[in-house]
């Protein structure tokens, strides 16, 4: 069994209403010293079996994110980890 | 000169084209200086879609070679887009035809039409198409489309109350449809619904001569105090030039990005034209801020921000009072740090509008936007014109570098007119010839219950409500009439019941078929479904979708409609008040149908009048009688 | 005297407009409330109203709770002051931890407006007294966000001591847990509603004049407890 | 200049619908051995200077995610990865 996580974010040239938003917001937490927030989509993958990665890109690729404003970046997890205590492990596998 | 590969060409592939010069090893921006110093360079002019001689008549206005950043201007500017070049001829009859009209406050040519309807209150209203974003990102497309339209009905000092959506997609049953549709719709939603403005109407029609080419206008309705009319003449030398909402980034930059580099090498990937993306919460703060500073009377001017960005409103707003103009460039808020002054004046960035404000005002003003969270910075002052007596000119520098020095009118009133070619498509006397009165008939009771079941299940007829139900309609509590009826109905005034009807309307097959009438079918069809409703039809506004205007046959088509559509309004005594005109909807070499899109605003004195669709249920004894007018 | 309600406006509040129309068509005097004023002006109760407040871009009312209002509000409301949240409104409410439970995406991941039939389930509370117990009401749903999940025993809990204040009537349109449309805190003080009864109030612009209950039911509680 | 990731995922007992959309479109493209996707948020926040793990927490707790139904994990990363080289490298700074 492989979880495979897929991050999908704007890429850096598009404007990111969401990430302005909470920006703006933090200064009323107290919160002075952010210079910058993005905010993207984390999507996890559990396959029954092997997780072959051209299949995941491939996923990644049409289903997931839109490469018009979207980059993603692909990382196999060690272990399923859906309780607090996740430990990504970066396969290095960027789109 | 059949067909004329020019205006096409901002959409050429970009491998393919020539080497020129490249302005990536300049030390500092291309500046006015080293433009006439340098004035046999070569520039990459063809790339950005202008022709060798509307090329020349720029050297010629400036006497000296254009720098990239007015180059980039000119090329805008003078696109079809913003010219209007090869409709402008046509589109005159709107104006030579039109009935007179003491009402109407502004007309063709403004941002939006404003119609007087009391002795106090105007409505303004304009429908404009997003059709080429929205195939590519159709959810941004469709809200982006939503966010522009809305901001010229701002621009006129409106408040905006309602929008309406015109959409045409290709075969239901098509993949690109599957891709485009859900988007679109949720992106109009998505928009409108987070602006608060009730949706009342549209249309949604399945052909697959949209297949590649999906067709999606936006309409907005917009109320004001007659005295509340706001102009977008940069008045009074002095005063004060502000940019007000988003910041600046690399936002459908299009062709420009040529003039960052000739080669195509891999450097030049990030500076690929962006999408752009809407962010309705910061137009809903714009929306607010402008009303704000309309009551105060802060306002000298102004100008939304549309496909031209700040190139456009700068231009506009100065040739529009005769002034000249300085802008000090880095002013402008950027989202991107590295970006080079031609990119921050062609960005269509979105949510952001361009104030002429007194310079003893500014402080309120900036506290009004303060008030809201909005950004608004002053980056610039109105200029008196010439010593000689001409009209002022632009001059926008770049940290110290002087790289534009421009006569405001030159790139808004002389672009370049042409009187295309036109002749009648070919096929036409044959797809004329073939009547529908040839079509088999039913000719049984089985037959037609074959016919019957077969117009209820097309995708054309059917029930809209998966559509319009993701559409907010009930959302300033004044929606009197709404999807599913002829027209929607939106109260103006609580007290006096005072209303108007709106309807949008086209029809690409009869249009195809006969474009003079089909324009007139379009016309009468929305006509009709605003008298219906109760209201007396007053103004028309209207977005003509066609193909390439390079290709005479789609020209000869145009020019039909544009006098079909003027002649109907003329005889039905009502104005077009302003509308859009979107070109080069069309595969490859194949245009889509001709499909002119009009809507009609109407006026009802008291909305509790108004006549819904469907029979009332009879409150007493007697049912209601039913009669069929006309043959 | 009529009783003051306030409405806030946040940045993005959409249908202020309609609720401060409703309070007064309920003959209610309507006090407009500004999200950076942390004054409450002494209204005698508070609606937040619908709407997208900050772009709701991170998650429903999550910006919005932070408001300086929504700090004098949720003293208030901890006080007794009657509060009632209307689609945006209720998320705020439940961010704000004055509800239990939180508004998530619609099942069917799209934004629906729609008549809907409710039904009063709970008519105890300071907003729905004028209506008869178990009424059904017609009333206008619109929102992306509304399908209400809570832990089992926090549903049960409310079920149980009848603070289901209106569940979804002739199918579930969003996919809430238990038809959920409605809840109360346990005083019956603050109610979360995710239709909009402010678009039911009058014959031309609603499908009916039903939401007007929890309008005049806000009066008659106000009327009754200064008597 | 720190970077930070918090991961934002609904709670496995939370219905997560577009997990869900994504998962039954999955077969069209030919995969049918994913067992389960779930969607949620990332989000990168930038600090001027460091990042007090505790703040960091703190907005997690207060405004990026609603304890009711989400849970988050947090992450520093070692490098500014705007781009799509991106190499996650995980903190190990659950929640
Ligand atoms: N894209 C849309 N947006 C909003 N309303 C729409 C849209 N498409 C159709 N409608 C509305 O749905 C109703 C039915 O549309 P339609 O079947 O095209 O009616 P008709 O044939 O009478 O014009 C009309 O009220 C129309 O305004």
């Amino acid at each position: 069994m492989a979880r495979v996580v897929v991050d999908v974010m704007l890429k850096p040239e598009i404007l990111d209403p969401q990430g302005q938003a909470v920006a703006n917001a933090l200064p009323r937490l107290g919160i002075s010293d952010v210079s910058s927030v993005r905010i993207g989509r984390r999507i996890e993958i559990e396959f029954a079996g092997a997780a072959d990665p051209e299949r995941v890109r491939e996923i990644a690729d049409k289903l997931l994110a839109n490469p018009v404003i979207e980059d993603f970046t692909i990382q196999e997890v060690a272990e399923p980890a859906t309780e607090a205590e996740a430990e990504a492990v970066p396969a290095g596998d960027p789109a | 000169m059949t067909t004329q590969s020019d205006t096409a060409s901002s959409e050429a592939d970009e491998a393919s084209l020539p080497a020129q010069v490249s302005y990536d090893n300049l030390d500092g921006p291309d500046t006015v200086e080293r433009a006439g110093a340098t004035s046999d360079e070569l520039q990459p002019f063809a790339e950005l879609g202008l022709r060798d001689d509307e090329y020349e008549r720029i050297r010629g206005i400036l006497d000296r070679r254009p720098t990239q950043s007015e180059l980039a201007m000119y090329s805008i500017m003078w696109s079809e887009h913003c010219s209007y070049k090869s409709s402008k001829v046509h589109l005159r009859q709107f104006s030579e035809k039109a009935p007179p009209n003491d009402r109407m406050l502004a007309g063709i040519g403004e941002n939006a039409g404003v119609i007087q309807i009391t002795d106090e209150l105007a409505v303004t209203f304009k429908v404009e198409s997003h059709n080429h974003p929205s195939f590519v990102e159709p959810y941004q497309g469709a809200a982006t489309g939503v966010g522009g339209i809305v901001r010229d009905i701002l621009a006129m000092g409106a408040r905006p109350i309602a929008v309406m959506d015109p959409l045409r997609f290709g075969a239901a049953d098509h993949e690109d449809t599957a891709r485009v549709l859900p988007g679109v719709v949720a992106g109009i939603g998505g928009y409108g619904n987070s602006l608060g403005l009730p949706n009342v109407g549209g249309e949604v029609v399945f052909d697959p001569t949209y297949q590649g080419n999906p067709l999606v206008n936006a309409l907005c309705l917009g109320v004001l105090p007659v005295n509340r009319l706001q102009k977008k003449d940069a008045a009074g030398p002095g005063n004060i030039v502000v940019l007000m909402g988003a910041k600046t980034g690399r936002d459908g930059i299009g062709g420009v990005s040529v003039l960052a580099s000739a080669t195509f090498d891999d450097g030049s990937e990030a500076r690929r034209p962006a999408v752009q993306v809407g962010d309705p919460f910061t137009e809903k703060l714009l929306i607010e801020a402008c009303l704000e500073l309309y009551d105060a009377n802060l306002v000298v001017g102004i100008q939304d921000l549309g496909g031209a960005g700040l190139t456009c409103a700068l231009t506009e707003t100065a040739a529009s009072a005769g002034t000249g103009m300085r802008v000090w460039l880095e002013r402008v808020p950027l989202r991107e740090q590295s970006m080079d002054p031609h990119e921050i004046l062609a960005s269509e960035s979105q949510e952001r509008m361009l104030l002429i404000v007194k310079p003893e005002q500014l402080d309120e003003v900036l506290a009004v936007a303060d008030k809201w969270g909005v950004l608004a910075t002053a980056i610039g002052e109105v200029t008196p014109s010439e010593v000689s007596g001409l009209p002022g000119r632009l001059r926008i520098t770049w940290r110290d570098h002087l790289v534009v020095d421009v006569p405001p009118a030159s790139l808004v009133d002389d672009g370049p007119v042409y009187a295309r070619p036109m002749r009648e498509p070919s096929d036409l006397i044959l797809l004329q010839a073939d009547r529908a009165e040839t079509l088999p008939r039913p000719a049984n009771p089985d037959d037609l219950r074959a016919t019957l079941l077969r117009m209820i299940a097309s995708p054309n007829l059917c029930d809209k409500s998966w559509v319009t139900e993701q559409f907010d309609r009930y959302v300033l509590g004044n929606t009197v009439l709404a999807q599913p009826e002829d027209a929607g109905v939106i109260r103006i005034d609580e007290e006096s019941g005072l209303g108007v009807a709106l309807s949008v309307d086209g029809n690409g097959r009869y249009t195809r078929l006969d474009p003079y009438n089909g324009a007139k079918l379009a016309l009468a069809e929305s006509y009709r479904n605003v008298a219906v409703s109760g209201a007396k039809p007053v103004a028309v506004t209207n977005c003509l979708n066609f193909g390439s205007p390079e290709d005479p046959a789609v020209m000869w088509q145009f020019a039909e409609a544009v006098r079909g559509l003027a002649d109907g309004c003329l005889e039905l005594g009502i104005p077009v008040t302003g509308g859009n005109v979107s070109f080069y909807n069309q595969t490859g070499a194949a245009a889509i149908h001709p499909t002119p899109v009009v809507g009609v605003l109407g006026v009802i004195d008291n909305v509790a009048d108004r006549v819904p669709i469907g029979f009332a249920q009879p409150a007493t004894g007697d049912g209601d009688l039913i009669f069929l007018l006309g043959e | 005297m009529s009783a003051r309600v306030g409405v806030v406006t946040f940045p993005g509040s959409l249908d202020d407009g309609d609720a401060a129309r409703a309070v007064r068509v309920a003959g209610g005097e309507a006090v407009r409330l500004w999200h950076g004023d942390s004054s409450l002006h002494g209204v005698d109760a508070v609606v937040l109203p619908g709407g997208f407040s900050y772009g709701d871009y991170l998650r429903t009312g999550a910006i919005a709770r932070f408001a300086p209002v929504m700090e004098s509000i949720i003293d208030g409301a901890r006080g007794g002051l009657p509060v009632l949240g209307i689609c945006n409104g209720f998320q705020i409410l439940c961010e704000a931890h004055l509800l239990p439970g939180a508004l998530t995406r619609n099942s069917h991941l799209h934004f629906r407006n729609r008549d809907q039939w409710l039904r009063v389930s709970a008519t105890n509370t300071a907003w729905t007294n004028s209506f008869e117990s178990d009424q059904d009401v017609l009333i206008p749903l619109k929102s992306g966000e509304g399908r209400y999940v809570a832990d089992q025993a926090t549903l049960d809990e409310l079920a149980a001591n009848g603070r289901i204040v209106a569940t979804y009537q002739r199918g579930n349109p969003n996919g809430s847990e238990r038809d959920i449309a409605g809840v109360t805190n346990e005083a019956g003080n603050v109610v979360g509603l995710m239709p909009h009864p402010e678009h039911a109030i009058e014959a031309l612009t609603g499908p009916s004049l039903d939401g007007l209950g929890f309008f005049t039911s806000i009066l008659k509680h106000l009327a009754g407890a200064s008597a």
